[in-house]
């Protein structure tokens, strides 16, 4: 089980650990919300890369996940973005306030990581109450994307690894947000009771926190703990 | 917990406009194709029912593109009224009755082709201009159909959030409807504040349907 | 009559195993009967001059209105009709009286009868809060009746109006008709398979058979004509005679003169001095060599045989003329032969008063059409 | 007649300014006539028998089977009746022949007409392959009639059948429903608003008035009682006699033995020595003092005057006794004065032979009623 | 850019699995509705169109809840088909046949209702026992209505997917059906897949559609 926006991500991942161990890795992607309750219901999902570090904790609390499992496989960076050449500038909350840019799209804070990051960075700019009625809000980091490359939102704060992904094209215009502006997205894994024992989910866990899949992370536009 | 009530009356809103104004769309446009010998009718009734197919977001995705500023249409109407039509009720209303197209149009053309042109017929003779008697005449026999169209629109508008979700942007006050809410606390796996809401919404509409429907019991006539 | 004044027809229809092709020119005053077997295309016609025929070809023109022609129409809602139908097409979701007055209320304000007159006239004035899922058949029909002579029609299309209806219920209704015939001076075309009626009530008969006509004009015409017997039934030969109503007399017995003299009937209800139309079937005609005596038949006429018609069966068909007066009778051969009955020989017709049935007697001429 | 046959009826069934109370028996064997005005409750009757009134109360056996009683019915699927309605309810999305096999493919495998026999009878053979929608109204009532009789039933229901149909398919019809009662023995209730019909085939007639029986029995019983006079109007006053058929003569004529003595009528179409039903309506009854020579009518019957009854208007119903025979004459008042008519008066009864129309003979006697 | 038609087929089976069996329950169901004089039809009908007013996921949320292996329904169907109704095909279907029931029953109850029941009662007399009358005149005769009915059903199992994601798990050949793959392309922002898939989905339900409407025209009958 696999947040989406970790799954271009995930798919190279196992794809290069199948080819490595000739086990079969199969990915179900879908928010971080909806698979804790598949999980928590019973689905027989092995391993859980989590869009954040909370769910996992609340998992291993609970008694769904092998405690001690977890660990943050990835970070998550920040990108203001917008789809038209020369909207955001190296000054990003100058751009911000111009008038071009109706609506700023920005993942749902209460939904997303990325969306408190986004209002932490908006607030160290100084910008959050200004604008407040310029938000409008995607429901995760795919949706926040379509909104912003539609054109129907102006600027967004998205995900660098939509962006950064191997084979897009750089597009538009985009200014990426120092680290410093909002508290690390800590992408957590977890191995779960039904992946138990499973040699496979084991040895795709330990592939995760190898090198060569810290680089594929990395090309996918990731930091790392 | 707290449990905020203005997505639901803005759902309320969304739903009843996106009613009123589906209806007196697809009023006249399904008795036409109901009674229209064109050859294009097929392919005209298979395109209609077409919105259903596309996944919700997806839909959304796409009315996003279309009605987006950089459009023609959103552009239109961006220099027409100064305003944008995404991440706005404006928006909102059309997305949802595009969506709910098919809910309108089905159980109303089924019922003006059962019902028949006997009684309208009759009408004509009688002095009965085609409005005049498509109002007095042909909606109130195919009442039954009206009711039910009305309902699946009410009832899907108030329940599907996708296309709302990627067209509204989901602004509190504007275009953050209850369902967006609900489905929200789910997310974030606050399941109490989720029961209450969705207790809410149902007990809500089922009062709403259960008046509709008394009161159309009430109002029934044997049609035979 | 003016060229322009009546309805004018030519109308074409095909429809598998089906060909309607009608020709007629309809007075512009009275009724025609449309008369025919099942199947024939009686509605069909009513439904073309309606507008309600889309598929339906030629011409169609009213007191100089062109309602159809080419590809022209004027749509059925603009025509001025009150159209009967033969399923009543009560608005299953208005009251009767709702129903009344749908046409009422859409009509140009002009005076007329009121809802409250037409249902005493049709006895549904207890049914006006019902709707019509829980009316039955005859009063069913009765509300649509109501419907369109409420709609202050210039032309009535009626189908099979009374075919549901018992015969006090008929004789109620058949007067009313009748006034709007002469009084509100409504054309109306009336499909009916009741020869009663259709002998009653109209001017003008049209005899159709598989789509076309066959034969059609004034009602004592038609009625004479042979070729109409086959339609009407052996019992329902006769003739029309005209007769001025000279006096009522206490025993309840109306004098009525007429061009081979005087003829008494049961009360006919009308002034003295107006014409009525009487009905005397051939086969209430008896024929006698001497003027009877003591007998109870009133009306014994001096006449003369003009022709003898043989019939299918044993009956002859005996046509008798008394000064300007026409009749028929029908009876056996055997008597025939046996009172020695040849053209030119001088009898008696003898006619026994109540075989003239009230119903009988139409009111006015067939003037209009003449 | 045993106590358990026949069909037996205590219904009530109370509608806002409705209510229908009938108690009736009705014999196993023959045709029954329902006979009333508009909304006396004569569909709704059939339709309790039938089954289809939910809310009917009370008791229904029909051949010593309760199909109702208390709480208790049997389902109208399996009460093996033919129903005719009074709209014809043929199945929309069915062709005519599907339409006719409905009951037929349900109905047990016995013997009985084919679609093909009964589809000639009524004249829609070449209807088969149409839907319904296409037919005109008295195509459709003969394929609503054809269904019932392909249903194989055990009782038939019949609400105005053949109301929208011409004289001469009447004619064609008429005879079959008489061989089904007669010969296939299947009882019948028949609703009708034509005295002539009912007169024809009726062997029990129940009069409705408001909900409620108001006079119910043998046919020749109910047409000669004065209070069903206004149901059927004065024209339709009349005796029906029986009559056994002596010969079949050359010029087309039938001699016929009655308790009067001979009678010559057109063709009656039985075999010598059948009895057949004759209807005299007493309009087509003259009365002379002296035997009339020279005219041309040969039914000359030597009476007594029994009875003289006042009607309304002019006329006067004589009644006339002649041997075993009884007759009615209908005559104005002023002609009986003139004759100077008393009870015991002996005279004779005129009767032209014409008049008495085929379609007043029925076959066999009421047998099965008596 | 592969793209994968697995998750195709997966979605016709279940649109066609789903609106057989929901059409075999609702007929019978509406045909009751429609005719009952229970003072409960009211009610029943109010609550027969509740599954649409809560939103996909929410109402995949509470199915999720219901038939996992945990909640009683759910552990009787493990303890009796030894399978899990969570994650599987036959939890797909039951949860689709429920979201899509208003549906199903709204537009045959209508026709039921309009279709009146004078030809029934000639069935009647000839001799058709109320299964018989029920499949060879009143089901024949509100056909407009099972037509509607089947479309919506269809259409819509096709393209909705917050139940199934909820409830299926979003499972490669088991649970993962077109719309889910078309979701899941526009969320990870691979559109160029999504496009292809949705002009597939769009292309082939109109066909479908297309076809089903020219069928239909040519079995047109007319009910005056
Ligand atoms: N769509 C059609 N296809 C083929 N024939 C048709 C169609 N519609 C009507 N007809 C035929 O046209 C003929 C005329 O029908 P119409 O209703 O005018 O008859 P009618 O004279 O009014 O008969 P009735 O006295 O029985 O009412 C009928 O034989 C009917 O079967
Ligand atoms: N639901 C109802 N409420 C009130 N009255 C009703 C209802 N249904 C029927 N009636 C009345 O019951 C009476 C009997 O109806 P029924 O159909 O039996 O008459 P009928 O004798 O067959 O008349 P017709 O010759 O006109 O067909 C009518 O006066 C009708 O108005
Ligand atoms: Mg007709
Ligand atoms: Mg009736």
């Amino acid at each position: 089980a696999v947040a989406a926006n970790f799954a271009g991500a995930a798919e190279a991942l196992a794809r290069d650990y199948e080819a490595l161990s000739g086990h079969d890795i199969v990915l179900t992607t879908g928010a971080t919300g909806k698979l804790y309750a598949q999980v928590a219901q019973g689905a027989p999902f092995a391993i859980f890369l989590s869009a954040d570090a909370k769910t996992p904790e609340r998992l291993e609390a609970e008694g769904l996940a092998i405690a001690d499992s977890r660990f943050t496989y990835a970070v998550g960076r920040l990108t203001i973005w917008s789809a038209a050449v020369g909207v955001i500038g190296a000054d990003a909350a100058a751009s911000l306030r111009d008038g071009g840019v109706r609506f700023i799209a920005i993942a749902n804070p209460d939904l997303a990581p990325y969306g408190v990051a986004a209002r932490e960075a908006l607030q160290a700019l100084g910008l959050w109450d200004e604008v407040q009625p310029r938000i409008v809000l995607g429901q995760n980091i795919g949706q926040v994307f379509s909104l912003a490359d539609t054109g129907a939102a102006q600027a967004a704060f998205i995900a660098t690894s939509a962006l950064d992904a191997p084979g897009s094209a750089p597009r538009g215009s985009r200014f990426d947000v120092p680290q410093s502006l909002f508290s690390p997205i800590l992408q957590d894994a977890v191995l779960l009771n039904a992946g138990k024992d499973n040699e496979a989910a084991e040895g795709f866990l330990d592939y995760l926190r190898s090198d060569a899949a810290k680089t594929t992370i990395r090309t996918f536009g990731y930091g790392l703990p | 917990m707290t449990v905020d009530l203005g997505p639901l009356w803005l759902t309320v809103k969304l739903a009843a406009v996106t009613t009123v104004l589906l209806m007196l769309f697809a009023m006249p446009f399904s008795w036409w194709l109901a009674h229209t010998r064109s050859r294009w009718k097929p392919a005209i009734e298979a395109v209609t029912a077409l919105p259903l197919v596309l996944p919700p977001t997806v839909l959304g995705f796409y009315l996003l593109i279309l009605m987006s500023p950089n459009s023609t249409l959103g552009g239109a109407w961006v220099s027409m009224t100064g305003d944008t039509l995404t991440f706005s009720f404006t928006g909102l209303v059309i997305a949802s009755m595009i969506y709910s197209l098919p809910f309108a149009v089905q159980p109303l053309q089924a019922a003006f082709e059962q019902a028949g042109l006997r009684a309208v017929e009759a009408a004509r003779t009688l002095g009965a201009g085609p409005i005049d008697r498509f109002w007095s005449v042909a909606l109130p026999m195919a009442r039954r159909g009206l009711l039910t169209a009305a309902i699946l629109t009410f009832a899907h508008t108030i329940g599907e959030f996708g296309v709302v979700l990627m067209v509204g942007g989901n602004i509190p006050g504007e275009t953050k409807v209850i369902s967006i809410a609900i489905y929200e606390h789910v997310e974030t796996i606050r399941y109490a504040e989720a029961h209450v809401l969705s207790a809410i919404l149902m007990v809500f509409s089922f009062m709403v349907l259960l008046v509709v429907y008394v009161s159309n019991r009430q109002g029934q006539v044997s049609l035979r | 009559m003016n060229g322009s004044e009546g309805l004018f027809l030519t109308i074409r229809l095909a429809r598998p195993g089906f060909n309607l092709s009608v020709l007629a020119r309809l007075p512009p005053l009275g009724l025609t009967a449309v008369f025919g077997r099942s199947g024939a295309g009686k509605s069909t016609v009513l439904r073309a001059i309606a507008g309600l025929e889309t598929e339906a070809q030629g011409e169609i023109r009213f007191n100089g209105t062109v309602w159809q022609a080419g590809q022209g129409r004027m749509p059925a809602h603009k025509r001025r009709i009150g159209y009967v139908f033969q399923d009543a097409r009560l608005f299953p979701h208005m009251s009767v009286r709702r129903n009344l007055e749908y046409g009422l209320d859409r009509a140009p304000r002009q005076p007329g009868p009121t809802v409250e007159d037409v249902a005493a006239l049709l006895g549904i004035g207890h049914l006006l809060d019902r709707r019509p899922a829980t009316l039955s058949g005859g009063e069913a029909q009765r509300v649509a009746m109501g419907r369109a002579f409420l709609s202050r029609p210039q032309l009535l299309l009626m189908d099979e109006p009374l075919a549901a209806l018992d015969q006090p219920r008929k004789a109620e209704i058949l007067p009313y008709i009748e006034k709007l015939r002469d009084v509100a001076e409504i054309p109306i075309l009336y499909v009916s398979h009741s020869v009663a009626e259709v002998a009653r009530l109209a001017n003008h008969i049209v005899l159709m058979e598989e789509g076309s006509v066959v034969l059609a004009g004034p009602a004592h015409t038609v009625m004479a004509d042979p070729t109409a017997a086959p339609f009407f039934g052996v019992r329902e030969a006769g003739v029309l005679i005209e007769a001025t109503i000279v006096a009522h007399h206490a025993d309840g017995l109306t004098e009525l003169a007429t061009r081979g003299g005087p003829l008494y009937l049961p009360h006919a209800g009308r002034a003295p001095g107006s014409v009525i139309r009487v009905r005397v079937l051939a086969q209430d005609v008896m024929i006698a060599l001497r003027k009877p005596e003591g007998i109870s038949a009133l009306n014994v006429f001096p006449v003369t045989v003009t022709r003898i018609r043989d019939g299918d069966g044993p009956g002859v068909l005996v046509s008798l003329a008394s000064g300007g007066l026409d009749l028929m009778a029908r009876i056996t051969k055997r008597s025939a032969n046996a009172l020695g009955l040849r053209p030119g020989l001088s009898c008696h017709a003898v006619l026994k008063t109540v075989a003239v049935d009230p119903s009988d007697i139409g009111a006015g001429a067939d003037g209009p059409t003449g």
